[in-house]
């Protein structure tokens, strides 16, 4: 290697090389559990930063524990969760039928713990001085799949808007945003015109919606935050986003993020749990240093309730939080006048 | 038969040009030549003007934030605090030994395939098969390191290891070494061989001895594309299992790790502009290592350059 | 193209319905002073003062090393060609100086042209190979009709006839060597320095060879380097004889004079010793 | 030097020590290792194969393979999926033609620049300087096209230009595989024998007259392999498109708007948050393939331009 | 490897205090049978028999191309290295077929050892362009009287002895050639095939190298292209004379016989011709 740090970093490092040179041959069974001192975390690269900053407080405490956090995101994630190769998943949807299957298949059982909450912003041009807020409806005229090549100008969403070229951005359709957005706007998930531009990375969005003055986009709320200066966010069904508005669930676009921890690992590997509880003990800072919305102080407590209880399986829908159950209803209510 | 030269005679001394058959038109193949030598210098300069802007504009937003700190420390939720030493550490593991694998490996198949391998279906199919893999993308190559070297060799490979991760960059960029070593190989003159087969060597005392010296040159350059190409790479170590955040570092083959552009590619797609200052750094710190890296394979090509 | 007369008949020849060019051409001389020449630190040949007459050959003899290609080459500025090689002094052509600031080497070696040591054939094909420097400097004639005749010139004619296109490289060393005669021949420059053009040829090619060079000299200048002492004696009308007297000095041109003196009653003793072959 | 009787005959007497046993034994063992190194191309290919096969089959018993390569629409991820390979081949297409078409002429120009024109000096830290730009990382590429070449272009000559579009990711694309081309064709060309640009100059030939005319043709099998390499990177090439392009799926030869590439969507697939085994995942398995193919036959087709038209020396 | 003595009186015999060989031992001979050899589908020589006698050299003379290079290639398998060039027939060293499947042709070429038409030296030392076969070949005595005595014998010593760390590039073609010549000699082939070792050469030179084959006859087999009629006189035992009949056929070993036959009374009026300069 190179680098080395200072006398202490070098001390350090040494005693970590015994450690793992006694555990690397246990650490190789596929047990699901792992083996005390060894954590791996694959998933989500949306929830990365807050389980980084969970596992970067715990090993300040516990230096001997040996943490790995992965962001391949939520798909590989569960894939490799699964299949016994990780104790926790990251995940910024909920866990999927067919994913389910594969965990039962390989007997690994799991607890859903929401962490944390993102509002979906809604952002155009600083240069746009027409618009100001957007309603879910003509969200959905806009971003439906008949909206594809034919709303083309802003006027055809609200008419008080300029007959203007409207450009839109938006998360590739491999992301949990993108499913979020979809389903929450047009009732299903995946449903989305199609000519927009798109990437996975919202920094790029950023500068697509920041250097376009005809742009509409949306991405993660943080993402807007750290740019308010060169976007603008649009209110939605004239809630503004906040972290208080997401927070309670008035803001219609904001979701859920997940991890899910291995049962068997709970159990089986001390660390797990101990890094679990640490977790959630001081889930609130780690939120916030990763630019998302904390839960609610009653989301918290369920959250804890959940690992607590060992509550396995995932949750009915509406159960994880009370915002998601809410503004879903309000969708269906919305296609039921139509 | 009849050419131009009769009618066009004109006495034979004076200007040299222009007499007789020869249009020997000198005054505009020498504004040619100058408009190439132009050419040909811009063209090198393109490059590298590009390489400089982009450079200034990494160095400009990556200098500040770099210090010793930056380097010795473990990455960190807060970007004032983050630094880059296990992806560092990572990224030397990773490169050396992939570096160790593939450069051996690349240079064996051009010499088998160049020097060894009768010329038949079964050599070209593996030639043109070379070049093809080439053109895979790394992503692909991500897959099939998971497939392979993490699940079905995972007892040997230890998993989501560093060996794993090395062994899908080497395959990765296996194809440069080749293809580059080959085509040096290639320009060799038969008579080298020849000469050497004349005293009674081996076809692999004379490889030695006079072949892979000679094509030692190409071989580096391949050598140096390809380590280039490797520790740049994000896509497949991410799905070969490479962490985006580690609490220890790397100390062994079997560990699991992270790598500098994994680490980079995490702070570049962080909302805070902090962290993109970090990833400036980060780039430095990979250019840094590439060209340490690179400097001895540099060393060695310029040592064996000949002009035949 | 059609009508392929007897080897030697049509050499040269062959121009019958142009009006023929005057059968001796004044061509211009060249002169060196004080020249030496270098490979990075070494002195390959020093001092070489030498006139070479026009419309004449001049032939250049000595022992191996001492420096006969270094100074050819030094002729039409093809030394500087190696890296790390340069000459000092004076090469002049008709009264230029081919080595001054304002004068361009590919002006200099279009009208002084060379046949090389090692025969050294592009990796093109033979037609290409005799086509290509004609192309290059403008020629607007009939191109087969140019490729058959420097093939003849140098004949290469009837052994090639057939394999026009094949790659100059699949030939016989001694075919090899004639393709590149053919080539220099085929730009027609006004000097024609040649590098041992006979060594890898048999009796009889030589022999047309030489009749080529005796043609070449009614209308221009030719210099050739051999070791072969009758040849020298048999075409030359100068003989320079190139020598070192002791270990690790540069070469130096001992004697030049007129072949016949050189051969009879040269003046010093080493070049008797040499010609005579009583040397070593 | 105390010797024996003189050597004669044929083996193993005098100073003369021929382990020809060893020997032969010793090339015999060394054949096999290189023979070996070779196969793990064919391996790594077999791998790949096996990797792709299994999913792209599945993919097919969903996708009718007609609509996949006849389709003009590509919404793999959408709620109503539609499989036009021919757009995201289309977006292939585009980027690396406009790559190619900065790097090869500037690669090849820089690489005269470099054997034929530099000085020894100037070429020693040219080269490297120039191999640099193949490893900047790819992202940083991707962000230079985004934030600096699209402006720039959009304010000066270009104003129509989509701030995602092929031309900028492509150019920017062109410039990572400079160093490819240059580097690899530098050293083939370097390597023609001097004999053979003398050869040219004696017939009175100016230097470009020799490197272009002479020693480029002999370095032409070189020069090809560079190109292939080059070709290949591009086509392979992921973060810069993903960044830059647009990963907008849509059928257009207009390089100013938003294209997706094969790769963009692979990565974006295999790097989301879809579930592994859904229809989705399986179509980078099918695209993965069709670009293998692709390739196959730009790789047969060049190969089979090369065996005809290399020069020995 | 300290006192250097006259150029021709160390040849060969500084290994005085050695128990001085066997003046004349019994080296192979070779022998051809039905030889014909092909560049792909062209067929270069054909249905040569030949038997080349131990301890004698035998010359080989022909016109240019008529497939000299070819033939003497053919007889340690040198012919085989050229892309899609063949031999069909049999070649014995001694009665073992060289051909046979089960021959190693690195043992062949070790023992039958060759100087090829251009010289090619490695891109290495003088000295190790010298030492290289030895080595290889599992030399154990001391190199660098090896070394000094290769180079003495092909009359390059005196030449190169202080720059031995040079490149072999970096010398004059016909020190190259001896170069070359060096090398063969030093790895003691049983068998040496020389073609045209003396073309570049002066005949100071020229003289040594023969002085040199004379002496290696008394040990070994020598063969030798040449164009030098004299040379095949003065120095060969046995000469073949190899020759086209028509444009586009194959080479031929048109007659074979003792030198003085070959010279004074051939049997075909091809050969009388061609040695007396009467041919073309
Ligand atoms: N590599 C090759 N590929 C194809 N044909 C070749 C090759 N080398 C030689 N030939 C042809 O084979 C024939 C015999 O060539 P070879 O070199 O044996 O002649 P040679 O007798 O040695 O002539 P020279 O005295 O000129 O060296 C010639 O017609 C020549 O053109
Ligand atoms: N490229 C080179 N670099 C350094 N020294 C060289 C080079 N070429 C030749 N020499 C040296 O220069 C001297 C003169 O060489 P040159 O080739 O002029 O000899 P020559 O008279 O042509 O000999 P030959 O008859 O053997 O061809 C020799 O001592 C040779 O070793
Ligand atoms: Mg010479
Ligand atoms: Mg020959």
């Amino acid at each position: 290697g190179g680098g080395g740090g200072g006398e202490e970093e070098k001390k350090k490092e040494d005693e970590k090389k015994e450690d793992t040179g006694k555990e690397k041959t246990e650490a190789k069974e596929k047990a699901s559990g792992g083996s005390p001192g060894q954590i791996a975390v694959e998933g989500s690269s949306t929830v990365l930063p807050i389980t980084q900053g969970a596992a970067e407080a715990f090993n300040q405490q516990n230096p001997d524990v040996q943490i790995t956090v992965g962001g391949a995101g939520t798909g590989d994630g569960f894939e490799a969760f699964c299949s016994g190769d990780t104790q926790i998943s990251d995940a910024s949807r909920p866990i999927k039928d067919e994913e389910v299957q594969a965990c039962q298949e390989n007997g690994i059982e799991f607890v859903e713990i929401p962490v944390a909450l993102d509002g979906l912003t809604v952002v155009v041009n600083p240069q746009n001085d027409f618009a100001e807020n957007i309603t879910l409806d003509q969200l959905r005229t806009l971003w439906e799949p008949a909206a594809e090549g034919q709303i083309t100008t802003w006027n055809q969403v609200n008419s008080e808007w300029p007959e203007e070229q409207i450009n839109l951005y938006g998360p590739g359709t491999e992301s949990g945003t993108f499913d979020f957005f979809t389903e929450r706007v047009n009732g299903e998930e995946g449903e989305s015109r199609t000519d927009y531009q798109a990437s996975e990375d919202d920094n790029v969005l950023v500068q697509g919606v920041s250097g376009d003055p005809n742009a509409l986009g949306y991405f993660g709320f943080g993402y807007f935050e750290q740019n308010q200066q060169r976007l603008k966010a649009l209110a939605v069904d004239t809630v503004a986003p906040s972290t208080e508005t997401i927070q309670s669930g008035e803001y219609p676009l904001s979701r859920p993020l997940f991890i899910y921890v291995s049962t068997q690992a709970l159990e089986e590997n001390s660390s797990v749990e101990e890094f679990v509880n640490f977790y959630l003990e001081n889930l609130n800072q780690f939120v916030e240093q990763a630019q998302y919305v904390p839960l609610s102080d009653q989301g918290l407590q369920e959250a804890r309730e959940r690992l607590n209880n060992r509550t396995t399986g995932t949750a009915p829908e509406d159960a994880v939080g009370g915002e998601k159950g809410k503004a879903e209803e309000e969708t269906k209510a919305k296609e039921e006048t139509k | 038969m009849a050419t131009k030269s009769g009618a066009q005679k004109n006495a034979r001394k004076g200007e040299p040009e222009g007499e007789g058959v020869f249009k020997t038109s000198v005054s505009a193949r020498h504004a040619l030549d100058r408009v190439f030598s132009v050419l040909v210098f811009v063209a090198a300069m393109i490059g590298l003007v590009v390489l400089a802007v982009l450079l200034v504009d990494i160095a400009r937003d990556g200098l500040p934030r770099l210090s010793w700190a930056f380097i010795t420390s473990f990455p960190s939720v807060i970007p004032q605090n983050s630094g880059i030493y296990p992806a560092l550490l990572g990224s030397l593991w990773l490169l050396g030994l992939t570096a160790i694998l593939s450069v051996p490996l690349g240079i064996g198949a051009a010499v088998y395939l160049e020097e060894y391998a009768p010329d038949n279906w079964l050599t070209r199919l593996i030639e043109v098969n070379i070049s093809n893999l080439a053109g895979v993308p790394s992503i692909i190559y991500g897959l099939l390191g998971l497939g392979i070297f993490v699940n079905l060799l995972g007892g040997i490979t230890g998993g989501q290891s560093i060996v794993s991760g090395a062994l899908t960059l080497s395959l990765l960029i296996l194809p440069v070494i080749i293809i580059a070593t080959r085509e040096a190989l290639r320009t060799i003159p038969g008579a080298v061989r020849e000469g050497g087969y004349a005293l009674g060597a081996t076809r692999w005392e004379v490889i030695r001895s006079h072949l892979l010296p000679m094509a030692l040159p190409g071989a580096l350059t391949g050598t140096i594309l390809a380590l280039s190409r490797a520790i740049g790479e994000t896509a497949p170590l991410i799905v070969v299992g490479a962490a985006t955040y580690i609490t220890f570092a790397p100390d062994s083959p079997l560990s699991s790790y992270s790598a500098l552009p994994i680490q980079i590619y995490s702070w570049v797609s962080q909302p805070q502009p902090a962290f993109q200052l970090a990833a400036a750094a980060g780039i430095v710190v990979l250019m840094v290592v590439l060209l340490l890296t690179n400097s001895v394979a540099i060393w060695l090509r310029n040592k064996y350059q000949r002009r035949g | 193209m059609s009508e392929v007369s007897g080897e030697r008949s049509g050499i040269g020849r062959d121009q019958g319905d142009q009006p023929s060019p005057a059968p001796k051409t004044e061509a211009l001389g060249m002169k060196t002073e004080n020249l030496s020449a270098f490979y990075g630190a070494f002195k390959a040949v020093t001092d070489v003062d030498m006139e070479i007459r026009p419309n004449k050959v001049t032939a250049l003899i000595g022992p191996s090393g001492c420096g006969k290609s270094t100074f050819i080459r030094c002729l039409n500025r093809m030394h500087e060609v190696v890296p790390n090689a340069y000459a000092e002094g004076c090469v002049k052509l008709g009264d230029r100086d081919i080595y001054a600031r304002d004068t361009d080497p590919v002006t200099v070696r279009r009208r002084i042209g060379m046949v090389f040591q090692k025969p050294n054939p592009f990796s093109k094909s033979i037609y290409e190979n005799v086509a290509w420097g004609a192309r290059i400097n403008g020629y607007r004639g009939d191109m087969d009709e140019l490729v058959e005749r420097s093939l003849k010139r140098a004949a290469l004619w009837d052994e090639v006839k057939d394999k026009l296109k094949k790659s100059g490289f699949d030939l016989s060393g001694g075919q090899q060597q004639r393709l590149v005669i053919a080539r220099t021949l085929a730009v027609e420059p006004e000097v024609i320095l040649m590098d041992e053009p006979a060594s890898a040829l048999d009796p009889v090619s030589t022999q047309k060879i030489e009749d080529t060079m005796a043609e070449l000299k009614e209308r221009y200048t030719v210099v050739i380097v051999t070791h072969n002492m009758q040849q020298a004696a048999r075409i030359s009308d100068y003989t320079g004889f190139f020598y070192i007297e002791h270990m690790n000095d540069p070469g130096r041109l001992w004697e030049f004079d007129e072949t016949d003196k050189i051969f009879s009653s040269p003046n010093r003793k080493e070049t008797e010793d040499y010609v005579t072959g009583r040397f070593g | 030097m105390a010797v024996n009787a003189e050597q004669r005959g044929p083996s193993g007497e005098g100073m003369w020590q021929r382990e020809s046993r060893a020997r032969h034994f010793r090339e015999r063992a060394i054949k096999i290792v290189l023979a070996a190194c070779a196969y793990v191309s064919v391996l790594t290919t077999f791998g790949i194969v096996f990797v792709l096969l299994f999913e792209t089959v599945n993919f097919f018993r969903e996708v009718s393979i007609v609509e996949f390569f006849t389709s003009t629409t590509w919404s793999a991820a959408f709620a109503n999926p539609q499989f036009g390979i021919l757009v995201l081949a289309s977006g292939t297409l585009l980027t690396t033609l406009i790559a190619i078409a900065v790097a090869l002429p500037v690669g090849l120009l820089a690489a005269i620049f470099l054997s034929e024109y530099a000085s020894p000096g100037l070429r020693r830290w040219l080269k490297p300087a120039l191999e640099i730009l193949a490893g900047v990382p790819t992202i940083v590429y991707g962000y230079f096209a985004l934030t600096f070449v699209t402006p720039l272009l959009r304010e000066t000559i270009l104003p129509s230009m989509t701030i995602f579009n092929a031309l900028s990711a492509g150019l920017v694309m062109g410039v990572m595989i400079i160093p490819t081309i240059a580097s690899v064709s530098e050293d083939a060309i370097h390597a023609v024998p001097r004999s053979l640009r003398e050869g040219a100059y004696a017939l009175g030939a100016t230097k470009r007259e020799t490197a272009t005319r002479i020693v480029l043709p002999a370095a032409l099998s070189g020069i090809v392999a560079a190109t292939i390499l080059g070709i290949s990177r591009a086509v392979g090439e992921t973060m810069i498109v993903a960044v830059a392009a647009g990963n907008l799926a849509q059928l257009t030869a207009n390089p100013l708007e938003s294209v997706q590439t094969m790769t963009a969507f692979i990565v974006q697939v295999a790097s989301g948050d879809t579930p592994t085994g859904s229809l989705t995942y399986n179509t980078i398995f099918a695209v993965g393939s069709t670009l293998f193919v692709m390739t196959l036959i730009l790789n047969i087709v060049s190969y089979v331009f090369v065996r005809r038209f290399r020069e020995a020396y």
